[in-house]
């Protein structure tokens, strides 16, 4: 019958109004807008026992004020900004600045004249990691043989000059180390969540064990 | 699963209808000359057994002494497939005809060809730049074509 | 002071108001006042009420689509339509260079004022804003019909394709529809058997949607293209002109449109609820006031929901539709409703009882359901029933070597 | 009335204009508002893929395979990796051809879920299917997120398999997602597909015929709704299509409609595809080992896949080196637009907005 699509259509519509809970396709960031129901359910209590017990915040919520803290809700293997980079581990062997499709990576380095026999064969001068124009493709991840380099799990991480978004040596140094799981089965299997997790520590943040100085002398210095 | 048919038993028949025109051919390529491509994709395209009535890409390639284009053809009635190559020689004034009267689908694609690697179409309706903007200086596809001379800016040397 | 215990606030007794305290031979001044304080009221009455109604639309419709809708600013985003008239009164306002600044600047104003206008003689209580007005219906009726012009002056005057098309679109809509919708209202006429509103109101015992849906059905869809929204909106058409007419208009004389653009809704709902919803009639103990602001609520959803859910048509599917459809069914309408007027009706007073009222709505839903019925077999002639698909004979993907 | 003289207006549609999904122009003379000539202008987003491809190594180019197609970069890394593995005899493990799979129908679901969104748009529905559409492909974009921690731009293909196993969580919300969606598409559906005004614009508007897009190279679901049943998925088995059940729906008039019908019955059997890859995926491992730098013998390849636009394919040409001599792709979004000026001729502007918007183009694919 003719017009009975359109008044399919109508119902449709309608019934999403009226059960909206399904999914919504946005989310709200940074906060989150919340009723009465929402926040006794965030306190685990029932509505009223909450109005009782916190009434300037119930009033709040009621005529539509009350507001909560939310995170955009994302995965651990998100490949986000800040990379997480380990000083002590990285040996400045340039695969990542090698591998970057863009070449955006710039790392300078000179021969270390103590403690050779560490591993300190190379120091690192710079380290610069031009974030202006990174995509986010995680290849110097994939690339970097002794999981020295992490994907970050930021992205908000806006600047008002070009120049502010190539991260130095420094910088990277001082970031948060709350690597993306991205290309990193070890620590995903210690189940890490970079968003409520704690900063990793280089030592638990790799399959690269290093090795011990008895080894080392095993494999090169009787060579 | 889309057949490739055997180069030279396509050669042939080429050879056959148009003597001349194939001039090599091996497993899954068949090369003819690039005065008669109109004639071979004429006889392509009509051909009831082969009955290439798709065309699946042209493009070409840049080998520096000669450039080559690529006619992939297929027929969705047989479901099987050719590739025919054409070998230019030169670097100035290319031309070959155009395709466009047998299979529509060549416009743009050899509007890119034109753009990008400076072959020109004879008899093709439009034949204009595609991609890149009238007077763009040079052919970019092309091995010899240097692009915009020094070196890509970085942020830091940037006035910002 | 009567008249305000009575329910609303009109010009007569405004101006008595003055009147009682300016010295006489001060009648002008008493008038002026009256004039200016009444105008003000209805102006920020509308806006504020268009203010909301915007709000109220992008909520409902948010919820439709499962987004939220505005809800940053105030109580549940109540103030998001400041924030929006803030933000386009700070936007720079730029002519063309090669407009008709005069008409350009103009056209604004002229689609915003009949809107206004014609507030002042809805029926909200007792009397109105400007007093009773007995040809009230043909007051609409004519004002309505200035926004084509403005149109025309805002696509015409920015020199501008988009616009032009746009506008040359709204003209030949707007004038198009023009006609069922008088139709679709002289039923109307013909059974309140007066031009006043107050009469119209007063002769809903049983509301007109009731007694003739089929005129009721024409002046929604009518007043749907009227106001140029969904399945009608061809004037902007932002998928296909941009934004049509008003393309180029920048600003606050984007925002006066846009205004004016989302006090229609405002503005039809309430019409629609005195011609066809029995205006301020209800039920005690509730006041009537609250019946119309009931009425009109329930009519602006139904707008919006036909908004969020429908596609357009295509400009001549529009025309068609208003000419051989809408105009057959309102005169078809018209025909129906004077016979049975001129059968029923009180031959010396020329009024209609309750029960011819209820006995005219039988046989109109009766006339109602054959005649859609009949226009979608018409309309529908092209079966809906397409080929069943078979493939082509010039492919076959399962062809093996032979 | 052909009698009425009126002069024709030329219109610049694009390249900012609503309904052209990107930076695209339509030069288009109008007679009223009827389409008399309609030229594709295009480049607006030339990026020089094919020349940038010449100077990286053969991993490296699955990052500009993502910007081609970005509604549908799977089945871009796909195709390109298709090609690389042709080209240097790479084999790939039989989980990684499972995990392909599911990925590339997966992304063919959001890309056409895209398609059928801004077609409602384009007809002008103020946006409720295209919401309900995203809502959907957010969760695929999620699942994706799971995968290789991006939406868009997902890089997660690799010569040789894939980059990462899925994650222990993808597995459960990929069982959600393929038991809610018919659901989700018989409520899109129902708001869309028995719709009168749709169907009244949508009818027998720009009937492209078989026989006309064989001959202007159409592929994918336009050439499907032309009626003609070719899919390379059947056609040409790549990876494991041969071993799975499923239709090819085709139209049955070639008009807009059949477009848009062609795109929602597909859908629904990718959805029985990832259904049977859920069920037959067996362990193992996901990437054979493959250099980083791979070094192809000299010689061309040509592979294609049934992307969500029509037949993707990659042609390369190596000269034994790091990075491949010559990279051709063949768009189909840029081929499909080919025959965009005998479909509009004739049709009043609302129907150029529909017809241009059932092909189902996008920019970054066709400027590459």
């Amino acid at each position: 019958m003719y017009g009975l699509g359109l008044a399919k259509g109508l119902t449709i519509t309608m019934k999403n109004m009226l059960m909206p809970g399904r999914m919504f396709t946005l989310h709200q960031y940074p906060d989150r807008k919340i009723g009465l129901l929402g926040l006794a359910k965030l306190e685990g209590t029932n509505p009223i026992t909450y109005s009782i017990k916190r009434p300037l915040m119930t009033l709040k919520a009621m005529v539509g004020l009350a507001s909560v803290e939310d995170r955009m809700p994302q995965h651990s293997r998100f490949r986000g900004e800040e990379f997480s980079w380990y000083e002590d581990r990285c040996t400045g062997c340039a695969s990542c600045a090698k591998y970057c499709p863009l070449g955006i990576i710039r790392i300078v380095t000179h021969p270390s004249e103590k403690a050779v026999d560490e591993g300190d064969k190379y120091v690192l001068d710079v380290f610069d990691i031009d974030m202006g124009r990174c995509m986010f493709c995680g290849l110097c991840v994939e690339a970097c043989p002794y999981d020295a380099l992490h994907m970050g799990s930021g992205f908000e991480e806006g600047k008002y000059s070009r120049r502010d978004l190539v991260i130095d040596k420094q910088r990277l140094n001082d970031a948060p180390k709350r690597p993306s799981t991205w290309f990193r089965p070890q620590i995903e299997g210690q189940g890490f969540d970079p968003q409520s997790g704690d900063e990793v520590d280089w030592t638990k943040a790799g399959r690269h064990v290093k090795p011990s100085r008895e080894d080392q002398q095993k494999k090169w210095a009787k060579r | 699963m889309t057949r490739a048919l055997q180069g030279s038993s396509v050669a042939s028949r080429i050879n056959e209808s148009i003597p001349g025109a194939a001039t090599d051919s091996n497993q899954t390529d068949v090369w003819v000359s690039p005065q008669s491509i109109l004639e071979v994709a004429t006889f392509l395209n009509g051909d009831d057994a082969l009955d290439f009535s798709f065309l699946t890409s042209i493009t070409s390639i840049d080998y520096i002494e000669y450039f080559e284009l690529v006619y992939r053809l297929l027929s969705m009635r047989n479901n099987h497939s050719v590739v025919i190559k054409s070998r230019c020689y030169g670097r100035e004034d290319l031309s070959v005809s155009s395709v466009t009267s047998i299979w529509q689908g060549a416009d743009f694609q050899e509007r890119e060809v034109w753009d990008l690697m400076g072959i020109r179409f004879d008899g093709h309706p439009n034949l204009k730049r595609i991609l890149l903007w009238e007077g763009f200086p040079g052919h970019p596809l092309r091995k010899d074509y240097l692009g915009q001379d020094g070196e890509m800016q970085r942020p830091e040397d940037l006035d910002v | 002071m009567e008249s305000l215990q009575a329910g609303f606030l009109d010009f007569h007794s405004v101006y008595g108001f003055f009147d009682f305290f300016l010295p006489d031979g001060m009648d002008w001044l008493a008038f002026v006042l009256a004039g200016g304080l009444v105008s003000f009221i209805v102006i920020n009455v509308m806006v504020m009420g268009t203010g909301l109604y915007t709000w109220f639309e992008r909520r409902v419709i948010g919820r439709m689509q499962a987004r939220l809708g505005p809800n940053r600013w105030g109580p549940f985003g109540l103030l998001q339509p400041i924030a929006d008239v803030l933000k386009l009164m700070v936007k720079e306002d730029t002519v063309p260079a090669l407009a008709d600044r005069l008409v350009f600047n103009i056209a604004p104003v002229i689609l915003l004022v009949p809107a206004l206008l014609v507030i002042a003689i809805i029926p909200f209580g007792d009397d109105t804003f400007l007093g009773r007005l007995n040809i009230g219906v043909l007051f609409i009726i004519g004002i309505t019909s200035v926004n084509t012009i403005a149109v025309l002056a805002g696509g015409w005057a920015s020199r501008n394709k988009y616009a032009m098309i746009g506008a040359m679109r709204g003209v030949a809509m707007l004038v198009s529809y023009e006609v069922p919708m008088a139709l679709s209202i002289t039923g109307v006429v013909l059974i309140a058997n007066s031009l006043s509103l107050f009469d119209v109101v007063a002769a809903q015992g049983v509301p007109f949607w009731l007694v003739q849906p089929l005129g009721f059905l024409v002046f929604m869809a009518a007043a749907s293209a009227e106001m140029s929204r969904t399945p009608f909106d061809q004037i902007e058409a932002e998928s296909e002109l941009g934004a049509g007419y008003h393309t180029e208009y920048s600003g606050m004389k984007f925002a006066i449109f846009q205004l004016a653009e989302f006090m229609a809704p405002l503005v039809t709902s309430i019409i629609a609820t005195v011609l066809f919803f029995s205006g301020t009639r209800g039920w005690d103990p509730i006041p009537g006031q609250i019946w119309f602001v009931l009425k009109v609520f329930v009519i602006m959803f139904a707008l919006l929901w036909v908004r969020a859910t429908w596609p357009r048509l295509r400009i001549d599917q529009i025309m068609a539709f208003a000419w051989k459809g809408l105009f057959a069914m309102a005169l078809l309408n018209i025909f129906v409703v004077a016979v049975e007027v001129m059968l029923l009706q009180d031959p010396n007073t020329g009024a209609l009882t309750t029960s011819d009222l209820w006995l005219m709505a039988a046989i109109n839903w009766g006339v109602t359901v054959v005649t859609i019925a009949f226009m979608a077999k018409v309309f529908g002639s092209k079966q809906w029933e397409r080929p069943v698909p078979t493939p082509s004979p010039l492919a076959n993907m399962y062809a093996e070597a032979d | 009335m052909s009698e009425m003289k009126s002069e024709p207006v030329i219109l610049n549609l694009g390249p900012q204009h609503p309904s052209t999904h990107g930076v695209f122009r339509l030069r288009v003379t109008f007679d009223g508002e009827t389409v008399v000539d309609a030229e594709p202008v295009m480049g607006y987003l030339h990026r020089g893929s094919e020349k940038l491809a010449e100077g990286r190594s053969y991993v490296q180019i699955v990052t500009l395979t993502d910007r081609m197609d970005y509604t549908a970069s799977m089945s871009n890394n796909l195709a390109y990796v298709s090609s690389v593995e042709k080209l240097a005899g790479i084999d790939v493990p039989e989980r990684a051809q499972y995990i392909r799979v599911i990925c590339a129908e997966l992304q063919r679901i959001a890309s056409h879920l895209m398609a059928t969104g801004f077609l409602l748009n384009d007809l002008g529905a103020l946006a409720t299917p295209l919401m309900y559409c995203f809502r959907e492909r957010e969760r695929i974009l999620d699942m994706f997120e799971m995968l290789c921690g991006a939406r868009i731009t997902l890089t997660y293909m690799r010569p040789g398999g894939v980059l990462q196993d899925a994650p222990a969580e993808f597995w459960p919300a990929l069982n959600t997602f393929v038991n809610d969606f018919p659901g989700y598409l018989d409520e899109i559906e129902s708001l869309i597909s028995g719709n009168e005004i749709v169907l009244t614009r949508t009818r027998d508007v720009g009937i492209l015929t078989d026989a006309q897009a064989i001959n202007a190279s159409i592929t994918g679901p336009m050439l499907r709704a032309a009626g003609v049943q070719w899919d390379l998925r059947k056609a040409n088995p790549y990876e494991i299509y041969d071993r799975l059940d499923f239709d090819i729906p085709i139209g049955a008039l070639g008009d807009t409609f059949d477009r848009y019908m062609v795109r929602v019955l597909e859908m629904r059997e990718s959805i029985k595809i990832v259904e049977q890859c859920i069920r037959d995926i067996p362990q193992g491992p996901i990437r054979t080992g493959t250099p980083y730098f791979i070094r192809p013998p000299a010689g061309d390849a040509y592979a294609s896949v049934e992307s969500p636009k029509g037949e993707l394919g990659f042609y390369l040409v190596s000269d034994g080196g790091i990075s491949p001599y010559r990279c051709h792709v063949r768009a189909p979004s840029f081929i499909n637009i080919t025959a965009l000026r005998d479909m509009l001729v004739g049709w009043k502007m609302s129907d150029l907005i529909i017809i241009f918007g059932s092909i189902d183009i996008v920019l970054g694919e066709v400027d590459r």
